[in-house]
């Protein structure tokens, strides 16, 4: 095992990736020689030079087309949003052609992108450089949308993403991008679709999402001294997300918390609330809660009131454990 | 170089009658109701898909618009095959799923036609990005109007291709509308070529004439596959009905319209072919029976395809 | 009383708010002479001329951002966007300038822009031209969303949109533009906001959003051949929407169905499952049902198989009918 | 009438001096970590944004970038209200929201920067048509770099603006790079302004010098005044530092910046002042000092004014 940061296992994905299969190509702004806005192909132009590393114009939409055009012609294009928010510029490239490639054309082509943005908050970064805005993708047939939350994850992940001979929106968290976390030294991979119990736990389920991930872990530790027990799922995939965990732990504790940075109203909490409420209403012992961020844009200064965090996480389990049946 | 030989000339008209008369077939079939959706003829502008496409190998990619028949049958899409995807046919290239709008065919290179003005440009730049990696020599061909120029997309693709210099041909068919609303109300050029400028791109105008749009082309496409980098086509084309089938274009006069059908491209190739001895009238006259065979054929498949069944909705999604 | 159409109902909303208020001005591609590609500004260019009805060229993403510009100087500009598949082309404009500038500068601007568009299958336009996208805007704080469903209410809800000092995103169903119904001869608005009970029953809370408001009360109809009374109540409104009214009709039925033409998962209907859920569990004896479209692109010709309908609503009911706590 | 008489002269000296002192103090402060999120000054650049303001009225309209500190005091921002912004504060033109990045104020016609690159130029373009529709006679302006030229905005948005005529002056401040990339990767061309040629407006290349870029922005706001349309102005700018504040712009040779800095706007300018005794050295003196006072001032506020209340956090979302 080694320890590293969170952006260096993006990087060592990539290069492993690229140096494993010479169709893999890199697209982005200021991913050559800068070595990416945060660091994630720092070395890599070096290495694979300006025909696999291409370092874009700032042409969001041309560019998700063209790795569009370029995967259905043979390549296994990763691109790389600088930041989630600009993903507004390019929806047609990833949502009416990326995702719709392969079932519009009869299954004719395959379509191996892989979008890599950084989301989130924490920085000050503001209204326009701090959304979480998945749940837009995972409403999208077509595209697999995934959201790991540590080293481990984010390169297991990663590689597994670029192996994919499918569309997959792959959002990073930019306050997570230095945190070191413990990898093994050799390849490993981490499977898409699979969530991750990161603390068992018997009394109540939070399903947690990308950062939302560690303040549960926070949250889990406040509540043991209240001798509440919870278990800490991270949802890894958002679509297709992983039922049978999550079924699983819900019909073991019955109780769920679902967190997510992302707004709360219309959020991918709302789909695990809805799936769980269609599919195993019985199970439940107690409202299922959602904590996610207020119904305003991320403002500039008052950023550490708007992000969820771990004290909303404790108050909502302590919420669905003010009643037994 | 440039100047197409007998057999060529012969296969040239053979494709925009081709092309002509699968619209027409498909004017009148759609009018009965049985192909679903929209449809969108290039009646009027067959000169281009097939002088541009002439020049290209299946291995060639291209891209298309919402009025590509004439693009993909002069690419060299299955006719058959082509007929029941837009009848929404199990037997058709996208089992259905595509119709006219987004119809596609690897084999030939045909990355597929796009529902979206400017979608199908990006996608074009990166087919040829594809190719330029792979040093295979392929040439990209991506066809859009003079609408879509007005598209970021067109912009964007169009810079990217030239800093890298990529073995493409945009090739813009200016038909003089978008729609139903004419160039000079969304456009304060007059030549669309001269967007080429701000890309440090070659442009050109051409005539709506075959075999200046065959020469053109030939030096595009040539450039291209000499990794020299793209250029920037426009064709001063004509559409003669409306924006889709069933668009009486009330918008347009009478008279605009009669004169865009006395510039037909067919027949001023015919009259030429005639008069050069290329063909004769009985040999033309065999050949739209031919082309008329093949057609009702192609129809006749289509019907009898079924549709997809339901089983199918889900299927594939994933790879 | 008079019998209109639903897009004629839509033109006379523009008509009358142009000719009440000058500020009100038209921007869409080909709305000028050509009247709109569906005829929604039919005869609007020969009353208002070039300066209010400003017919633009193929430029989405400009045309939004160029609303925004407007908006905050005074104008009250209305966006046609042709095909709400299209959307995904002005998703900058729309979710990180129009929805952001009020808050994000401190509440110094006003934003009144409405975005028309219709969504939806039904004319086998095929999968670039059927989408029904409103979660994703929905999930946009600063926006408000609406959906309706008949001639009354498309004219009420438009007018009340221009009206509106906010943002607006209209979204009309292509599949409805024919459809007749009776208005009042005389000036009306019907209130952003407000869900509107189109039947009133007892055993099932059917909440619906657009075409699936007809799809639903078709399947009351055939529901009550079996002695099953379901309330129909319109959601109108997305978001901000209605909880009184759909929490009400729950506390009396005691099931919910909800039902869109959208995709399923991580649709509109999750949020209004978990919003029900999180506050109101106790009322419900029956899993929350919800109706959508599968999870793949829409298909051309497959489309009747594709699309949502009454008979999985009468499925759906049904379902919630079969246990009783 | 496009020399600037004395009086101006010295008020667009005390302007640059403003706009370089105000950035000098923001990078201080900045390394303290009292202001949070991130700023990009625009030091080396001072000429553009006073030479083009000068010519603009409270009520004209402006738009600007990430890179918009410079445009914001030159149209006439408040300072210790813009101080207070980027500490984030409740004083703050935006109440704290927006920080550096989206600062804005309706008073004197600032529509916002803008965190995404391309974002404001077709918001520019609306505000333009919305005077262009009152005939108010008011001109707005679109400061952006030559990166941002790159985005399908910039093209749509000047499409827009020839063909209805709009009175706007299109300003490209091209410095040469894109966050850390220098255009020759982005673009073919050297010069932006032959981009206007695509859209039939004139397009003028302009040194990075104060007098030369008031003559030809006075000619192009004049332009849009008398409702002739728009124009793209490209000034030739130099960024000094690196893309944020904290980018230590190892990309760069050192030499590059050193030639950079030694093409300085503001001692340029300075020096001709001396000597066509316009100023002398004492007064010039004088101006610094009342410049840092003024700054100094305004950080005080600041850093007086309380951070926004967490109960303010749900407030005026909607009207
Ligand atoms: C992004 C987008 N905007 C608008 C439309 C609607 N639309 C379809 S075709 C068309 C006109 C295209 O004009 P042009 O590019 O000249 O092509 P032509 O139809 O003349 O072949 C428009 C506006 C669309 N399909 N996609
Ligand atoms: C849509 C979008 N893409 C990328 C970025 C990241 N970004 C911020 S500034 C910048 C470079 C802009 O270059 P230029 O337009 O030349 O302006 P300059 O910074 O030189 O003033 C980039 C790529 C962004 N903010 N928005
Ligand atoms: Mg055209
Ligand atoms: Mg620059």
């Amino acid at each position: 095992m080694k320890e590293i940061r969170y952006i260096w296992a993006i990087n060592e994905a990539i290069k492993e990736e690229m140096e494993r299969d010479d169709k893999v190509v890199l697209i982005g702004e200021d991913v050559g020689t800068p070595g990416g806005s945060f660091g994630a192909s720092r070395g890599l132009y070096d290495l694979f030079g300006p025909e696999r590393i291409f370092d874009t114009p700032i042409s969001e939409a041309a560019i998700t087309g063209l790795a569009a055009g370029a995967a259905a012609c043979g390549l296994r294009p990763i691109v790389e949003i600088m930041f989630m928010d600009f993903m507004t510029i390019c929806m047609d490239g990833i949502v009416n052609q990326i995702a719709k490639m392969r079932y519009m054309f009869g299954s004719q082509f395959k379509v191996p992108v892989v979008i890599r943005t950084p989301s989130g908050g924490g920085l000050n970064a503001g209204p326009q450089h701090s959304q979480s805005l998945e749940a837009w993708f995972a409403h999208v047939p077509g595209l697999k949308v995934v959201m790991p939350a540590t080293p481990y994850d984010v390169k297991g992940l990663l590689k597994s993403a670029i192996r994919d001979d499918n569309p997959i929106v792959f959002i990073e968290h930019k306050a997570l991008h230095a945190l070191k976390g413990s990898i093994p030294e050799k390849e490993y991979r981490v499977p898409i679709g699979k969530a991750d119990i990161k603390k068992e736990g018997t009394d109540v389920t939070v399903v947690a999402v990308s950062k939302m991930v560690h303040e549960s872990l926070k949250a889990s530790e406040i509540l043991a001294q209240d001798g509440i027990n919870i278990e800490v799922i991270d949802l890894l995939t958002i679509s297709p997300w992983d039922r049978e965990t999550i079924f699983g732990s819900v019909a073991k504790t019955h109780r769920l918390v679902i967190a997510h940075e992302a707004v709360k109203n219309f959020g991918v909490g709302a789909e695990i609330s809805a799936a769980v409420s269609e599919e195993i209403l019985d199970e439940l012992d107690a409202p299922i809660m959602r904590v996610g961020a207020p119904f305003v844009p991320i403002p500039f200064s008052l950023e550490k009131a708007y992000l969820p965090n771990a004290d909303q996480i404790v108050a909502a389990v302590k919420k669905t454990m003010e009643r037994t049946f | 170089m440039r100047k197409p030989g007998k057999k060529k000339l012969i296969q040239i008209y053979k494709k925009m009658v081709t092309i002509r008369k699968v619209e027409e077939k498909l004017m009148e079939v759609f009018s009965t109701g049985e192909i679903p959706g929209f449809i969108h003829v290039c009646i009027g502008q067959e000169a281009t898909p097939v002088a541009v496409c002439s020049w290209l190998k299946d291995s060639d990619y291209m891209s298309t618009t919402h009025r590509g028949h004439g693009h993909a049958l002069a690419k060299g899409i299955d006719l058959n095959l082509f007929m029941a995807e837009l009848f929404g046919k199990s037997a058709g290239y996208c089992r259905g799923r595509s119709g006219s709008m987004h119809i596609a065919d690897p084999k030939t290179g045909i990355l597929g036609a796009n529902g979206i003005v400017g979608g199908g440009i990006p996608i074009a730049t990166g087919a040829a990005f594809a190719s330029q990696y792979k040093k295979s020599g392929q040439v990209t061909v991506c066809f859009f109007g003079e609408g879509a120029t007005n598209e970021g997309t067109f912009h964007e693709s169009l810079n990217i291709a030239s800093i890298r210099k990529l073995p493409i041909v945009y090739v813009c068919e200016n038909n003089g509308w978008a729609e139903f609303t004419p160039q000079k109300t969304h456009m304060p050029i007059k030549k669309v070529a001269d967007r080429a400028r701000a890309y440090d791109m070659p442009g050109a105008v051409v005539p709506n004439d075959i075999l200046k749009i065959y020469e053109k082309a030939g030096e595009a496409v040539e450039r291209a596959r000499k990794g020299q980098g793209p250029t920037l086509l426009e064709i001063k084309s004509t559409r003669w009905h409306g924006h889709f089938v069933g668009d009486a274009q009330k918008y347009r006069l009478e008279k605009e319209v009669a004169a865009a059908k006395k510039k037909d491209c067919i027949a001023d190739f015919e009259k030429k072919l005639l008069k050069d001895k290329t063909l004769r009238k009985a040999e033309i006259k065999k050949i739209a029976d031919m082309v008329n065979q093949r057609i009702e054929g192609a129809v006749d498949f289509a019907r009898k395809s079924p549709l997809p069944d339901q089983s199918e909705l889900m299927d594939d999604l994933y790879v």
